[in-house]
């Protein structure tokens, strides 16, 4: 399994920050992980790609299934990539418009995403 | 004309094989660094779908990926024996916008002598 | 029971992607790396041996790699059809003493349906 | 092409260094440099491969090739080589006692090899 996933509290955001390859094969993960964090009443989530090597479209579903979680509780899903192969796969897909991407983790967790959290 | 093919049992787990394969043929081709990415993900995307598509039809034929070198374009085709109509995958909206996005020309037709997808990608016409 | 196929034209170039292709395959079985490093080294003895079974013949056919993983044995087939005797390769000393060497089971036989030689190399009894 | 080979002068013999895979594809390559090396009169070699992260059967007979090239001229091969994995090869085979294998180069050029050179 070459995926990996932690995270941490930042700045009142959840900070998720995954690595390796995102495809078929370990997406499910990723998926699990969301759900939980979410489940957990994590509700302002921060992704940060900037250690992901390869993602597919089953990648891209899954961050799209944890932005209509999150948004189902009022939360948000930012996004942190400048690889431009990565923002390539979001810009062919048409989800530059619809994930916030920001350079850095501090300018995604500073950023004002929907309601702000209540901590 | 250089041909390599790889035949695989429908599991998601093979498809980074199966992307590597692409990537390996691409590159001694001495196509350059984006081209590449292009591949790895364009075949990896087609092979992932050809897995679907079996597992939604409950079937286990092997998956067939074929990479041809003639003059300087690589001409990928990924076979499914899913017994399913070439456009018979739900859900393949960011697949196939994936796929249609990073190759030179995407062709699909039925797969010869048995019901599924034959899906064809050309790099560098 | 998991099945991987590679087929490629028998040029040295592709020996490499036989390699990649063996080594994914047990990777993912959870082989640890010595044996993954006698996987990747052994099945590129084999394949490189058919290609020079091939090139010798003057044969083109296919070489194939078929790698099936049962119980947690890996079971890895290479075949030429270069209509040659099984052992009818000359100077297969260094190759033949390296594949036997890093296997843990290693048969040859005719090639079934063409004549050429079918060698079975097998991982993890 | 993932071989390099590079050459130079040290206590009066012919360092190589190899590195990348040293396989049925690239070996060719690997034969013409020593060809080449004897040919222009080097003939104490010191193989380093110490950079090498793959050697087959075409790879070994290249070396034995070079080493049968010297010894026509009263020379030397020896070798570099501290990595289990690349030593295993060697080992399987019996080169380990046809080739003289050190764990630095400068073990290597120290050693007596055959006749000394005339440098
Ligand atoms: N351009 C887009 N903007 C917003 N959402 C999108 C876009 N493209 C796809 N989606 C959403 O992404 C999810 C998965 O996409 P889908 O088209 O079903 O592809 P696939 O299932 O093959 O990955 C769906 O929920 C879909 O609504
Ligand atoms: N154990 C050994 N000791 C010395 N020389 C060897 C040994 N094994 C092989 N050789 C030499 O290595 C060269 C290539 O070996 P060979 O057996 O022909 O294998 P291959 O041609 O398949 O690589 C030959 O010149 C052979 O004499």
């Amino acid at each position: 399994m070459d995926l990996s996933v932690t995270s941490r509290e930042q700045g009142g955001r959840t900070v998720v920050e995954v690595g390796g390859e995102i495809d078929v094969y370990t997406a499910p993960v990723l998926r699990e992980r969301l759900n939980d964090l979410v489940g957990h009443g994590h509700h302002h989530l921060v992704v940060d790609m900037e250690h992901v090597d390869f993602l597919d479209s089953t990648g891209l579903g899954v961050l799209v299934g944890g932005l209509k979680r999150v948004r189902s509780h009022d939360g948000s899903l930012h996004l942190v990539c400048t690889q431009e192969k990565i923002l390539k796969v979001f810009r062919i897909t048409g989800l530059t418009k619809v994930f916030p991407i920001h350079d850095s983790v501090d300018a995604a967790v500073g950023a004002a995403g929907g309601t702000q959290p209540g901590a | 004309m250089a041909t390599v093919t790889l035949r695989f049992t429908p599991l998601p787990e093979h498809v980074r094989t199966a992307r590597l394969v692409a990537t390996a043929v691409a590159r001694r081709m001495g196509m350059d660094d984006e081209v590449l990415d292009a591949v790895r993900l364009a075949v990896g995307e087609a092979c992932a779908r050809a897995v679907r598509r079996s597992e939604l039809a409950g079937r286990g034929d092997l998956v067939e990926l074929r990479l041809d070198d003639a003059d300087d374009r690589l001409v990928v085709a990924v076979v499914d024996r899913s017994r399913l109509e070439p456009d018979a995958e739900r859900d393949s909206g960011l697949a196939m916008t994936l796929v249609e996005g990073l190759a030179d020309e995407v062709v699909e037709s039925a797969a010869d002598g048995g019901g599924g997808s034959r899906l064809e990608l050309v790099w560098g016409a």
